[in-house]
């Protein structure tokens, strides 16, 4: 049909010990095409991702790139051969600056030297397409997880590469850094580039996408045309059955809410913390879900994290259960039964050398001391508990998180923080990374979470998830709540995005 | 070198007389009487002491000397952490008109100028003493002897000397085999480990030849708990002469210990007292040093210091 | 560039501040305590007695900052005095020949380490571990003897003064000063230097990034052996013997000096100028030490210590507040 | 990678993090076997138990007991270089006490003297513990301050000289036998014993793990990060100072100047060679006390075989670098691979120490 590939696979074989994470697949990527790989938490698109650029050396099969086989020794290499790729995981320097993130490697240099006057400079141009404001000389660390992986993004898309790889991409961005995304990414795909992207937000497929190519279970479920397939079939291709409850995806019927009444779990008055958020006042009701929405780094991580003593805060008063409460520690959250789910899985979230049944039971334990160890039976039937509840894959509860796939590992988060059952449960992008059907099923559970009277503070970049849960929506803009507003059923997305826009509610 | 410049000239004879000293550290119980015997002569004679502690690092010891220098003291002594390596602080010290004395192991330097004494022992001769000892013991014997050696620190000086004293003495006479040597660090953990590794894997030793009193010491129990008799069915040679040997000898379980005097006090302030006076002093001083057998130690050990 | 980009540069190099504050406070503590304390001169013995260990240090700072930690570097330096020694003495090979060579070892050495930790994934501990081992073993081989060095050229080395002023600078410390300029400029203006900083940040960003990482990894051992010959070739001019008992323990006193100097053990994050206000620091109390006259040998130990303590005891608790 | 996973038990054996130090220490032994034949010999004499075995577990007993320490500390992500020193101001503390008391042979006195001994190390532990935790000082040069002063205070204490004591029950803890095994030996299993259970059986090894493979998330989940590493330095201390007991009252002396000298290094050695990164994280107690064996074993094999002490030093170099090798499974597998391509595969999924998430 038209010119021939640019990046080709052919019965690429991938194994772990225990698992077979590819088995065959045949991929094929176009020049002047935007490619979904589509598939389930642990279906194997990153590690094709990382078999595409000699992160892992396959077991099996060829890679041919521009019409010849090639071995890729590794992501250096992969860059030589045009290949750009963003991974799934932050993957930059936490320590280095924005801007050397953005070009180390390839730092502009001057009589052989790094200039770093100009590589500050070009920085801060790329940066600024992106319509970021960052310090690019500032490190990377002092940044959310979204910042991060904007720069990551930013840093891909500058080299001038052949294939542009982008691995969930969009997990924890909202709307505006989307478009702007898709902006770029359309500019460079009519230039010719052949971009492969992975999500889980069907919407953005959709809109993006001219063909996809769907794995389920390490094996090759077909490749479609976008327009050949709708939302539903996809789906259904991805999961290898007609999922039931399907309406609940892409904007679905609300459920019905009856905003609860009585005495407030937590009362936040004029809490505040400098450089972080200003002051704010938020009553959270057991059996309430309050939704924060704001743009990206507006300050809804900073406001959740004061909740929870992770931040201290230099202003205001807390008050638990009507007593005013200060929290020096996460631990003393913990202890009034609050629990928070951090954003970044990664550095803030899990411990990789440890089991999926540790990280699941490790809140649990820290809570009772080391002196009262979890009984082995009690801790395994947590683990599998959550492994069927959440479709946590592998369901092995032995398996090591650091090599879970990324959706897995969120899940497992979730399950760590869920088996505490607090009487607060703070969710920062909860869903990030994680699959069409297990989003539903942790959508569903919250809504019962919050039924049986659990106060929930859920922080989601994707608006609709938000509306979809929350009775009540704070609404931040420059690390300030601007307003909070009733999700009766007037609620529309539009005017949430208006009050971000305007900073008030009208 | 501004840094000493007309360093002592400008002292007044009357002025208290102000050494330096630079120890080697604190290695061991021998190298610790060393130092405080030349503390307490340094008060009785009345001169001012200045003691610095290198921690078995020549670096060290050469900064000190830079520093005695620059406080311009009035004669410099040190004990040597190893012969070679100390021409440029000495010709320091030398510009700055500033007399060096060395205590207990010389400099293998060229230049005769740099230093005005050397007082102390003779490591290779404490070897020799001990390998005549064991010629004179054996003289009847016609079989083969076999010897196992615990030696000092790898490459420290008394370590070298004593095992090359040593075996010179031996050398002359085929009978007399080294069968097993290996290094005891000078300790007596050390000692008693490797001495019981020893019995383990020698069939036949007759005679322990340990570098110093310690690992001999630490040797002794390894072999007791062998269930054999030190000092009968196993001969034992040492070096140094403490109090600890000297006890273990009236119990006969040493058989001839060769002394390495530490205390050298009084002879290195006599002799700091000649050479600032001007007289003309030996380049050579040795410390009178004696060699003891069971019964001569049994007597000396009352009036033991050390 | 604006304000708070120049704070947050501030910010990062306030632990430097700290450290060099401190450092000419000891200095005048001293100065006020001990006659003859406050000269030129002792000044510049801090680097002509440390130039050595300045050298090692630098290359300790490379490694270091990549996460790593090399222990083989005091053995190194005494292998490179022995070698020298050996063959110049026992053998008359010029200086000339022997410098270079014994420079090409230590570098080969460290290379080799570099690669075994990478290829194999073995903890830089052991492996330099294991050439401490080799390094010093080798020396014994050689001889278990002390070599002392008669050579002209190396005893001009060893004996020129430049004159300042009234005072002196040895060639050795002025070499020492030049390895730490030529260093920092790498560290900060190469690519080199860049990827040593990413490689401690994350070595697994660094290869996904696309990084060199097994060629920094062995380059920043090279580097670092490069420097403990080169440390040991200066210590040969200083101590004008080879000798296998020299510099025990280096390698403790250049790690101390790096992260004294700020530098983290767990990589990524540190500065050179650190490191060399980390051996003044280690020098200074050196100094301290030996006009101090009147101490025991075990209160020696004791002082050192303590002084140490004050010192990063002071450093923290200043630095944490500033933050 | 986790061995739970269905694999025959013969894999799960070869795949465990014990299998390869035990292969080494076994390879070791028979090494000495060719040498002196009756190695393994063990006989009775005089009530004891006596062998070239024997002795290898005898002195490997204080090397045992302060590995044990390093590896709960290593795996906080910490090291602990004062171990040495405390070696040496526990053995000085107990033998100076015991020396001057009125009847060194009764066993109050050696247990105030322990008492005195242990006392101390806790309190040094102690200052570790808040150096490293509260001031948030570096460990390693958090530890480097008593390396350097403890040398010296042991020094003080024994006046630089050496102390001999006479005290039967002393003698007991080092140099003792009891059930015609070495008391030391049946020491410090007892040690290694409770310590298995008091981290196994309780929360505390799960805890401990987790702070040293990520400490911001530990203190999210709400874990006393700094509490469990103060307690960490000063349990090391304690086993530093047991170790110091059992070295001084084997040779029933005290010296200031040696005891545990450089023993830091050994101890690290041994925790690394048991299979612990450095970088914190999963520990191996029963690696550990392998490594710790192979060590001692090593020392004993260059006294046994004779190697002359000029080349002893490279001798080990080598002996240390084939260990690490064999234990490395990129080199096994290299070893066993034809060509690159299995060669990288198995590069990139055995987690090196540095990158903690290869998946994902
Ligand atoms: N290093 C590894 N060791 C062992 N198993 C691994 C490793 N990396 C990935 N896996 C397994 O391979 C399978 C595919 O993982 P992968 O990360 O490719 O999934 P994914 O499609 O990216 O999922 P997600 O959408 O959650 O990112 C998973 O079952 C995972 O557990
Ligand atoms: N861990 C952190 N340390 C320091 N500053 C941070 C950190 N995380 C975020 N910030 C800063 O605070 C601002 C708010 O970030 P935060 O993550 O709270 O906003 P957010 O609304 O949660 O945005 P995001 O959707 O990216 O999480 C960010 O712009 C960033 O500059
Ligand atoms: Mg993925
Ligand atoms: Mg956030």
């Amino acid at each position: 049909m038209r010119q021939q590939p640019v990046l080709e696979v052919r019965g690429i074989r991938k194994e772990f010990p225990g698992v077979v994470a590819l088995d065959g697949v045949d991929f094929r990527l176009f020049p002047g095409e935007v490619h979904a790989l589509m598939g389930e938490n642990g279906a194997g698109k990153s590690t094709l991702i990382k078999v595409l650029t000699g992160v892992y050396q396959s077991d099996g099969g060829e890679v041919v790139l521009a019409g010849e086989r090639v071995r890729i020794a590794g992501p250096l290499q992969a860059q030589q051969a045009g290949i750009s790729t963003v991974y799934q995981e932050v993957n930059l320097c936490p320590n280095l600056s924005v801007a050397e993130n953005i070009f180390i490697g390839r730092e502009p240099r001057r009589f052989g030297l790094v200039d770093w006057a100009a590589m500050r400079r070009r920085a801060a141009e790329l940066v600024r397409e992106l319509d970021l404001d960052v310090d690019v000389s500032a490190p990377l660390n002092s940044y959310s997880i979204a910042v991060q992986q904007l720069v990551a993004i930013v840093r891909a898309v500058d080299v001038s590469a052949k294939v542009l790889i982008l691995d969930e991409p969009t997990s924890s961005l909202d709307r505006d850094e989307v478009r702007q995304l898709f902006a770029v990414m359309r500019r460079l795909r009519d230039q010719g580039v052949a971009i492969l992207f992975v999500s889980h937000f069907l919407d953005q497929i959709y809109e993006i996408c001219d063909r996809m190519t769907v794995l389920r279970n390490g094996r090759l479920e077909g490749e479609y045309l976008t327009s050949e397939l709708n939302q539903v079939e996809l789906v259904s291709r991805m999961i290898g059955a007609e999922l039931a409850g399907l309406h609940q995806l892409g904007g679905g019927k609300r459920r019905e809410r009856t905003a609860p009444t009585g005495k407030a779990f937590l009362q936040a008055d004029r809490l505040t913390r400098r450089g972080a958020v200003e002051p704010y006042d938020l009553d959270i009701r057991p059996g309430e879900v309050i939704g924060l929405a704001g743009l990206l780094g507006s300050g809804r991580t900073e406001a959740a994290r004061l909740l929870f003593g992770a931040d201290q805060s230099d202003g205001g008063t807390l008050r638990i259960e009507g007593a005013v409460t200060a929290l020096r520690s996460p631990r003393d959250a913990i202890a009034h039964g609050i629990a928070f789910c951090s954003e970044n899985r990664k550095t803030e979230g899990l411990v990789g050398e440890l089991t999926v049944r540790e990280n699941i039971v490790l809140a649990l334990q820290a809570s009772r001391g080391w002196m009262r160890p979890l009984p082995r039976a009690a801790q395994d039937a947590y683990a599998l508990r959550w492994i069927r509840a959440l479709d946590i894959r592998p369901n092995n509860p032995e398996a090591l998180v650091r090599n879970l796939s990324g959706g897995n590992q969120q899940k497992v988060l979730l399950a760590r923080w869920l088996i505490t059952d607090p009487k607060l449960l703070i969710l920062d992008e909860p869903t990030r990374g994680i699959d069409v059907g297990a989003k539903a099923e942790i959508q569903k559970l919250v809504a019962n979470l919050a039924e049986d009277g659990m106060a929930v503070l859920f922080i989601s970049a994707e608006l609709e998830e938000v509306l979809r849960l929350s009775h009540r929506i704070g609404v931040l803009r420059d690390h300030r709540m601007v307003a909070q507003l009733d999700n009766d059923g007037e609620l529309t997305p539009e005017r949430v995005m208006a009050t971000i826009a305007s900073g008030a509610d009208q | 070198g501004s840094g000493g410049g007309s360093g002592s000239a400008d002292k007044g004879s009357g002025h208290k007389l102000v050494v330096g000293f630079s120890q080697v550290g604190a290695e061991s119980g021998w190298r610790t009487a060393n130092t405080k015997s030349i503390q307490e002569s340094a008060k009785k004679a009345g001169v001012e002491l200045k003691f610095s502690d290198a921690q078995q690092k020549q670096e060290n010891q050469i900064k000190a000397i830079r520093s005695f220098i620059q406080q311009k003291v009035d004669v410099i002594a040190f004990s040597p952490v190893v012969e070679s390596g100390w021409d440029t602080v000495l010709k320091e010290a030398k510009d700055a008109h500033i007399p060096v004395i060395l205590t207990d192991r010389a400099v293998d330097s060229k230049d005769e100028s740099l230093y005005v004494s050397f007082l102390g022992s003779d490591f290779v001769e404490e070897g020799k003493k001990a390998g005549d000892w064991l010629v004179k013991e054996y003289a009847a014997t016609s079989g083969d002897v076999n010897i196992v050696q615990l030696e000092g620190t790898t490459g420290s000086a008394p370590a070298n000397d004593r095992k090359s004293g040593f075996a010179d003495a031996v050398k002359g006479e085929p009978k007399f085999k080294v069968v097993a040597s290996q290094t005891g660090d000078f300790t007596r953990a050390k000692g008693k480990e490797v001495m019981q590794a020893f019995l383990k894997s020698q069939p036949k030793i007759d005679v322990l030849y340990a570098h110093n009193d310690d690992m001999a010491l630490g040797a002794i129990q390894a072999i007791e708990e062998a269930g054999k008799k030190p000092g009968t069915d196993i001969k034992i040679v040492s070096v140094d002469g403490v109090k600890d040997a000297f006890t273990a000898m009236s119990q006969g379980k040493i058989n001839y210990d060769v002394e390495c005097n530490p205390l050298l006090g009084d002879q290195l302030m006599e002799l700091v007292k000649k050479v600032k006076a001007g007289e003309s002093v030996p380049r050579r001083i040795k410390t009178e040093e004696g060699t003891f057998t069971p019964e001569q130690a049994a007597a000396a050990l009352p009036n033991r210091q050390y | 560039m604006n304000a708070h980009a120049l704070l947050t540069r501030l910010r990062g190099q306030i632990p430097l501040l700290v450290t060099a504050v401190l450092l000419v406070s000891m200095f005048s503590v001293g100065s006020v305590q001990y006659e003859g304390f406050f000269s030129g001169q002792v000044v510049l013995n801090l680097l002509i007695d440390n130039a050595f260990l300045l050298v090692v240090a630098v290359g300790m700072t490379f490694v270091v900052l990549t996460g790593g930690i090399d222990l083989s570097v005091g053995a190194v330096v005494a292998l490179s005095t022995m070698v020298s020694a050996w063959l110049v003495e026992q053998h008359g090979w010029p200086p000339l020949l022997v410098i270079p060579l014994v420079l090409l070892m230590g570098t080969a050495g460290g290379w080799l380490m570099g690669w075994i930790i990478h290829v194999f994934e073995i903890q830089p501990f052991i492996v330099t571990l294991a050439g401490m081992f080799l390094a010093r073993g080798l020396c014994y081989t050689i001889s278990v003897e002390s070599i002392s060095i008669t050579d002209p050229q190396y005893t001009a080395m060893a004996q020129t003064r430049i004159p300042l002023g009234s005072l002196f600078v040895s060639p050795s410390a002025l070499i020492a000063l030049l390895v730490v300029a030529v260093a920092f400029v790498v560290l900060h203006y190469t690519r080199l230097g860049r990827n040593v900083y990413a490689l401690g940040g994350s070595e697994q960003s660094a290869l996904l990034m696309g990084l060199p990482v097994q060629r920094t990894k062995t380059t920043v051992y090279a580097i670092s052996g490069f420097c403990s010959a080169l440390g040991g070739v200066l210590l040969t001019f200083y101590m004008l013997s080879g000798y296998g008992l020299h510099a025990v323990g280096l390698e403790l006193d250049a790690i101390a000096a790096v992260v004294i100097g700020g530098t983290l053990l767990t990589g990524g994050s540190g500065y050179l100028l650190g490191t060399l206000l980390g051996v003044l620091v280690l020098g200074l109390i050196q100094t301290v030490i030996s006009f101090q006259g009147t101490l025991s040998s075990w209160w020696t130990r004791i002082v050192i210590g303590a002084l140490l303590f004050v010192f990063i005891v002071l450093q923290r608790l200043i630095t944490a507040r500033r933050r | 990678m986790s061995t739970a996973t269905a694999t025959s038990p013969v894999r799960a054996v070869t795949r465990s993090r014990l299998f390869w130090p035990a292969v080494v220490l076994v390879v070791l032994l028979l090494a000495n076997l060719a040498f002196t034949p009756d190695f393994f010999a063990l006989h009775l004499r005089g009530g004891h138990l006596y062998g070239s075995l024997i002795d290898i577990l005898h002195f490997g007993a204080p090397l045992i007991l302060v590995s044990l320490g390093m590896t709960l500390v290593i795996a906080t992500g910490g090291i602990d270089l004062s171990v040495g020193s405390t070696v040496a101001i526990s053995g000085a503390l107990a033998c100076l006490h015991i020396s001057e008391s009125t009847d060194p042979g009764s066993l109050a006195t050696v247990l105030t003297a322990l008492g005195i001994a242990l006392g101390t190390a806790l309190v040094l532990g102690a200052v570790n513990g808040l150096l490293v935790a509260k001031a948030g000082v570096q460990p390693i040069i958090a530890t480097l301050i008593l390396m350097v002063a403890g040398r010296g205070v042991a020094q003080l204490i024994t006046d630089g000289q050496i102390i001999t004591v006479t005290s039967d029950p002393y003698k007991m803890i080092g140099g003792g036998y009891w059930l015609t095994m070495p008391f030391a030996i049946l020491l410090s299993a007892l040690v290694v014993l409770a310590t298995v259970l008091l981290t196994r059986s309780t929360a505390l090894g799960l805890l401990l793990e987790s702070v040293g493979g990520n400490p911001v998330a530990s203190r999210l989940v709400g874990i006393r990060a700094m509490r469990l590493v103060a307690l960490v330095y000063v349990f090391s201390a304690l086993c530093a100072a047991l170790a110091g007991l059992m070295v001084s009252s084997n040779v029933s002396a005290a010296d200031g100047n040696n005891a545990g000298l450089w023993i830091e290094l050994d101890a690290i050695l041994a925790v690394v060679l048991g299979g612990t990164s450095l970088n914190g994280g999963r520990f191996s107690i029963g690696g550990t006390v392998l490594g710790a064996l192979i060590i001692q074993t090593l020392s004993t094999t260059v006294y046994t075989i004779g190697i002359p002490p000029e080349t002893t030093l490279v001798f080990k170099a080598f002996v240390v670098i084939v260990v690490c090798l064999i234990q490395s499974p990129v080199f096994r597998a290299k070893f066993a691979a034809r060509g690159a391509r299995t060669r990288r595969t198995t590069r990139s999924h055995t987690a090196a120490p540095t990158n903690r998430e290869v998946g994902a």
